[in-house]
């Protein structure tokens, strides 16, 4: 069986555009950080970190044509690792 | 269980009774469920099992029991830690430091310890800290234990209402001593307290160096005799030359002297004796310059009368041999230098000889070729001793001795 | 015994795979996020000494190599061998433009002395020193991660020219590029933490 | 009669090219079987000598520095080399595919390349011993700041804990894929074994948390190696945070032990009840449920690490929640048992004492688990009983008892029945007079760790003493039956336990090629109801 008839594959137009948008993400999150927002500054690149990271994972790695065992293990590992930050807190954040 | 002598740890007993108690309960009950079935279910006694998948009420009831039973577990055992946690206002504070492989109990007044005294029914919150790696607090009669961290200050408190010795034991792996990182904890009552903690650091009669070199915990690595412990022995340190390694990497033979031991106590790094690594910790400003001379003037002083009496001690001689002139498994020391002796040679010759150096000398490495008479021939080999061992040895002994010897 | 041909498996184990080095980086960031938590003045002051520029730029040109990656990939999808070739090249060619880019930037530094047990270093506050040591830790591995991808597309492209991984079966190929967007996205990260903590 | 070799016989190539460089699963989890076992041994000696030692108090045998590197090593072997891989790389790589009706795991290549990185793991450890400083001696858990400074061969150890962990991650990436895209037409989810569903929630575990195992034994080596400062608190650093990441992975871990052994259990109990089953879906849910909530937990074994009270209350609490549905399980096995048919064999003698060892052992982590209490036994002989019994009891009852039910599958023959009945009760007896003691230790306050000890504590340090002796008369006895019946056995067919699962409707041993025709199944794993008599 051919790989390829199962898959829908992106055409080129599609990565550039995400490529562009990623672009302009770095642009705003530097430009951002010449602002001084205080703490949430951390918070703001982070999100726009995280926009940057998704459109990585869904169109670059195709998480988006997917089935949805593949989505829901990609989700439980991020989980898994948020708690192991978050949960590092609960001691950090109040000795 | 452990005699128990700190009030707020009657909750953390009871959260112990608490939850042992439901283990007993729980593993008698299981067990028993189980070897019942085993018996009643067996394929003779019951040939055709009955098919049984499941039931959605028995797996709710066994999920939703256990875990309303764990959170009042849970309960008794938080509010128990809790209580432990909860330093009284006002409660007097000791410093306690740890470090490879010992202790010291800093008052607020400036007393230093290497044990830990306080006074009866008194809150005593400990601060602690460690030098070099992790250590762990740890009086089991307190039920107390708490980590000492590098680098950061945690606490503890305790309070005792009996009077009495308590062991302190080091709970953190910690290296090599870790088994051996233990001292006491003494409560006493109030006067005694007050007069403990007046009083200076040395005990009546005893050097100062000497105290002060227990105090900080130097005996822990270093021995006295010439056993070789974590660290290189201080025995006789101003009559024996050693090898040193430079901070170069060259190599030298010095005999030390009071710079030598003022930089190997302030910067050990520097300058290491021949075969020992950079593992001592620097000690700093805790250790006023007058201490360390009172120290340097401990170790280097020619002739302690009691260097050879601790190695006669640590080498297991006093265990035979008495120094009050009655004769035990062997001879009295006390007379024995220059005393006539009588006995058997190893090929069995009679001999008739003077206890002199030789003599003396001859007897330690190699028992059997004098067995003086009315002993066995039962005296261990000492054969591993070196000159300088022998020598305070000799010494020991020769202050012993009668008026023949003398 | 026969070779599986399990598209679906093989790129589920890919993700697996992907997963680990997450989580590998994830024991990084907990650190990371904790010592910032600790010494916020700190982090800011140090990130001020890491070159913006550099730093964008290096973003920049692994965003553009991870392009490449995923145009090389439907380029073997559509049938052309060529060009996907092509992309491979230009996604290598950025990957060693930002291995330069990141070797003078850690050089400029530890001739600054500024490295862990170096002399300007040591004087600084703990809270920079820490700073530091995690700086060279997360993008040392990182680098070390660009390395091994440049590793696996050298692999891959021997597989294409072998006809190992061909239009009909190019899950090689893919998941390189799998890898190769795992090393952009964990630099999507770095990028900010470093860099724009100011 | 003689018993065909199955894919065991000899292919005509060399030793090696058949073993070494075999993609055979079945053939990997022999090597995996019997690597683990040797190092076992090799373990147990170590732990011989740990109680050799403390029969005395003082020193006896061995120095304090010979000490540390012996529980260091008995801790590094039984943890990383011997009961973490046990039974997944061993029978999961044997029985998983077999009972899932596939050919092979879905990476074969990998597979062998994993049982590479074992050995290359396990030899590295075992060179830290001879070159560099000596045998490590940090203990299991390698805590900063004493492994960084301690002049031992600390980094080459580590490395082989590093070697080890990517070896365990590859095992678990395999049976994941293998368990979503290779069941037999007809095995849906709800179809699987128990013992399927134990190594898939195992698998995960292995894929999530090993990895954070693997930074940090690298951030020990590149501090000892390069002095980067990332834990030294005069540096910013932190040594707190290394048991925070410590333990991220190392809690977990003890699942990755337990829950094949729970697994195997749940397998062999209905077989001699002769009944499904009690609450399939339950024992899958608490699986899934210990592998999740499992790494929520970490931090009970720091209470009086110096980390927040919060912190102290939080783990604590998720401590308790995740017992819950071990006792879930433990309940369900018992309601199998009820009104079933059962038959005393060796599987479910060691079953049946995998289940009194471990709620001996579990139910003492309770303990543990609850703040006040662990702030007096912490880093007491409490938690050694505890690890012991859960370990020993669990994982290597859970071992023992696979060993006795696939043993006629992989070898075509049967041990001594009565050999391996008194074999178990020795083991039973022997762990209760080693191991108990300890609790009763713990509770006195005897320190973890310590080569040397009180008088107070000499009566119950020599009843343990005594206590491994039994174990070892019984352990050796076991091994001696199971050794002699590999040759010496009577063959014993395709399903002498006539169980349901797949791998029984194979020949004894299986032949290389697994199925002659691709199975398809029609019920579930404990329907006994089809299983025949006919041989
Ligand atoms: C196979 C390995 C394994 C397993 C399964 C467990 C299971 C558990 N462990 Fe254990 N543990 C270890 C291996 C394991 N542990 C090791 C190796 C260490 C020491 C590491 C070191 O420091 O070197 C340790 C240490 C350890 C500590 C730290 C102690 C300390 O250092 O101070 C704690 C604290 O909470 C703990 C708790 C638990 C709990 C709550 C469970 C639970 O999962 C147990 C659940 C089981 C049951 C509860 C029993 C069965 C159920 C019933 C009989 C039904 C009735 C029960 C209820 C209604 C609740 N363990
Ligand atoms: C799989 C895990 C495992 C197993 C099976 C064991 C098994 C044993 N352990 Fe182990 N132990 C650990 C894991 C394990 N241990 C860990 C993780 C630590 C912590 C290390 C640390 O602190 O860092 C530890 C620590 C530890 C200590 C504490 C040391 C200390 O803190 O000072 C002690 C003390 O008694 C001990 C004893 C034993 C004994 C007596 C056995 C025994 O069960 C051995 C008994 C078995 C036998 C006696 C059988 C012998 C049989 C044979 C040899 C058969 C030969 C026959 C043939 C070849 C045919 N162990
Ligand atoms: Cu200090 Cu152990
Ligand atoms: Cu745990």
């Amino acid at each position: 069986m051919s790989e390829n008839t199962n898959h829908h594959a992106p055409g080129y137009g599609l990565f550039i555009g995400i490529w562009g948008a990623l672009m302009v993400l770095t642009a705003v999150t530097v430009g951002v950080a010449q602002v001084h927002l205080g703490f949430l500054n951390v918070v703001v690149a982070m999100a726009i970190a995280s926009l940057k990271a998704s459109l990585v994972v869904f169109f670059f790695m195709h998480l988006k044509y997917e089935n949805r065992t593949l989505k829901t293990m990609v989700l439980v590992a991020f989980v898994i690792l948020a708690i192991f930050i978050g949960f590092t807190f609960f001691d950090t954040a109040n000795r | 269980m452990y005699p128990q002598i700190f009030s707020a740890a009657k909750e953390v007993d009871q959260a112990f009774l608490i939850i042992l108690g439901f283990a007993v309960f729980i593993l008698v009950a299981v067990t028993v469920a189980m070897l019942y079935f085993l018996w009643r279910y067996d394929h003779k006694r019951n040939p055709h099992a009955t098919d049984i998948k499941g039931s959605v009420w028995l797996e709710i009831i066994w999920t939703v029991l256990p875990t309303i039973i764990v959170l009042g577990l849970f309960w008794t055992g938080w509010t128990s830690f809790k209580a432990m946690r909860t330093i009284p206002e006002g409660a007097m504070t000791v410093s306690v430091e740890g470090r490879m492989w010992s202790w010291r109990f800093t008052y607020e007044n400036g007393r230093t310890s290497n044990e830990l005294v306080i006074p009866v029914n008194t809150p005593v919150r400990l601060a602690l800290a460690s030098r070099d790696v992790i250590h762990s607090f740890y009086v089991p009669a307190m039920r107390v234990k708490w980590d000492l961290v590098p680098g950061m200050e945690t606490d503890a408190w305790l309070q005792s209402d009996t009077l009495g010795d308590y062991d302190i034991f080091c709970a953190e792996y910690c290296g090599l001593k870790h088994a051996d990182m233990i001292t006491l904890l003494r409560v006493l009552d109030q006067e005694e307290f007050d007069a403990w903690l007046a009083e200076g650091g040395a005990e009546e009669g005893e050097d100062v160096g000497l105290a002060l070199l227990k105090e900080f915990g130097c005996f822990d690595c270093h021995s006295m005799d010439l056993s070789e412990d974590a660290a290189p022995s201080l025995l006789d340190l101003g009559g024996r030359e050693q090898t040193v390694v430079l901070p170069d990497g060259t190599e030298k033979t010095i005999r030390p002297d009071a710079d030598f031991i003022r930089q190997s106590v302030r910067e050990p790094g520097a300058t290491l004796v021949k075969g020992w690594g950079d593992e001592m910790p620097p000690y700093g400003d805790e250790l006023s310059d007058a201490q360390l001379d009172a120290m340097i003037a401990y170790l280097l002083k020619p002739d302690r009368p009691d260097k050879g009496q601790a190695l006669a001690d640590e080498l297991g001689c006093l265990g035979c041999h008495t120094t009050d002139g009655t004769d035990d498994v062997g001879p009295s020391f006390l007379g024995l230098y220059g005393s006539e002796r009588k006995g058997k040679t190893a090929d069995g010759k009679p001999y008739d000889l003077k206890a002199d150096d030789a003599y003396l000398r001859r007897a330690i490495v190699e028992p059997s070729a004098n067995v003086p008479e009315g002993f066995d021939d039962a005296m261990p080999i000492y054969d591993d001793l070196d000159q300088a061992t022998l020598d305070q040895l000799l010494g020991y002994l020769k202050s012993l001795a009668g008026e023949g010897g003398q | 015994m026969t070779e599986h041909r399990d598209y679906v498996g093989a790129k589920m184990g890919m993700w697996l795979f992907l997963f680990t080095e997450i989580l590998l980086f994830g024991g990084l960031f907990v650190l990371y996020s904790v010592t910032l938590g600790r010494y916020p003045t700190e982090f800011h002051e140090a990130s001020k000494l890491l070159d913006v520029t550099m730093g964008t730029t290096n973003t920049v040109v692994l965003i553009t190599s991870s392009l490449f990656a995923a145009l090389s990939v439907a380029a073997l999808q559509k049938g052309s061998r060529k060009t996907a070739e092509l992309f491979i090249g230009l996604t290598m060619a950025l990957a060693c433009c930002f291995l330069v880019i990141k070797y003078f930037e850690w050089s400029h530094k530890i001739h600054a002395g500024i490295y862990p047990g170096g002399e300007t270093l040591v004087q600084w506050e703990p809270g920079k020193q820490a700073f530091f040591s995690l700086y060279y830790t997360m993008t040392g591995l990182h680098g070390l991660h660009v390395i091994i991808g440049m590793g696996v597309f050298t692999w891959v492209w021997a597989m294409i020219r072998l006809e190992r991984c061909t239009p009909d079966h190019f899950v090689a190929l893919e998941n390189a590029g799998l890898y190769w967007h795992l090393v952009d996205l964990i630099w999507i990260y770095l990028f900010p933490l470093y860099y724009l903590i100011t | 009669m003689n018993v065909d070799a199955g894919f065991m016989a000899p292919g005509g190539k060399s030793w090696i090219r058949e073993w070494l460089f075999t993609i055979d699963h079945k053939r990997i989890g022999m090597l995996y079987l019997w690597c683990i076992m040797a190092f076992f041994i090799v373990g147990v000696f170590l732990g011989l000598l740990i109680r050799m030692e403390l029969f005395w108090p003082g020193r006896d045998f061995i120095g304090p520095q010979t000490y540390n590197a012996v529980f260091t090593l008995h801790g590094v072997i039984m943890i990383f080399i011997v009961v973490i891989p046990s039974i997944p790389a061993a029978f999961g790589n044997i029985f998983l595919p077999l009972q899932l009706g596939a050919e092979d795991v879905a990476f074969p290549r990998l597979n062998m390349f994993s049982f590479w990185l074992y050995l290359i793991g396990g030899a590295t450890a075992l060179i830290s011993l001879f070159t560099g400083g000596g045998a490590p001696d940090t203990g299991w858990t390698f805590y900063v700041p004493f492994s960084a400074v301690t002049t031992t061969n600390v980094s080459v150890a580590v490395a082989g804990v590093f070697i080890l962990g990517f070896s365990s991650i590859l095992t678990g990436l395999n049976f994941i894929v293998t368990i979503h895209r290779l069941r037999a037409p007809g095995l849906s989810w709800t179809r699987l074994t128990l013992f399927a569903w134990a190594l898939y929630a195992t698998a995960w575990i292995q894929v999530l948390a090993t990895p954070i195992l693997s930074i940090t034994v690298v951030l020990i080596i590149i501090e000892r190696l390069l002095g980067m400062g990332i834990f030294d608190p005069a540096r910013g650093g932190d040594p707190i945070l290394y048991q925070h990441l410590f333990w991220i992975y190392s809690h977990p871990a003890v699942y990755i032990m337990i829950l094949p052994a729970m697994g195997v259990i749940s397998d062999i109990i209905p077989v001699f009840c002769r009944k499904s089953i009690f609450g399939y879906k339950t024992i899958v849910g608490s699986s899934l449920a210990i592998a999740f909530a499992g790494s929520l937990v970490w931090a009970h074994h720091m209470f009086v690490s110096g980390m927040s009270d919060t912190a102290v209350m939080v783990f604590s609490l998720l401590t308790f929640i995740v017992a819950v549905p071990s006792a879930i399980k433990v309940f369900n096995w018992l309601s199998t048992m009820y009104k079933g048919s059962i038959r005393l064999e060796p599987p479910l003698v060691y079953a049946l004492g995998f289940i009194f060892l471990f709620a001996m052992g579990g139910i003492t982590g309770l303990v543990l688990g609850s703040a006040g209490t662990d702030m007096h036994v912490h880093d007491t002989y409490f938690v050694v009983g505890h690890f012991h019994y859960v370990i020993f009891g669990g994982t290597g009852f859970g071992m023992f008892a696979a060993i006795h039910y696939w043993f006629p599958k992989m070898y075509g023959r049967m041990y001594n029945r009565k050999q391996a009945m008194i074999a178990a009760v020795l083991l039973i007896i022997g762990l209760n007079g080693l191991y108990f003691p300890m609790y009763l230790l713990g509770l006195q306050g005897m320190p973890r760790r310590y080569y040397d000890y009180l008088p107070q504590f000499t009566p119950l340090h020599q009843l343990s003493t005594y206590g491994s002796w039994i174990t070892f008369v019984g352990l050796a006895l076991m091994l001696w039956n199971l050794v002699r019946s590999r040759y010496k056995g009577a063959p014993c067919g395709r399903n002498p336990w006539k169980a349901a699962t797949l791998e029984w409707t194979l020949p004894s041993p299986p032949p290389t090629h697994n199925f002659d025709e691709v199975p398809v199944v029609t019920h579930g794993p404990y329907d006994y109801s089809e299983v025949r008599d006919d041989d």
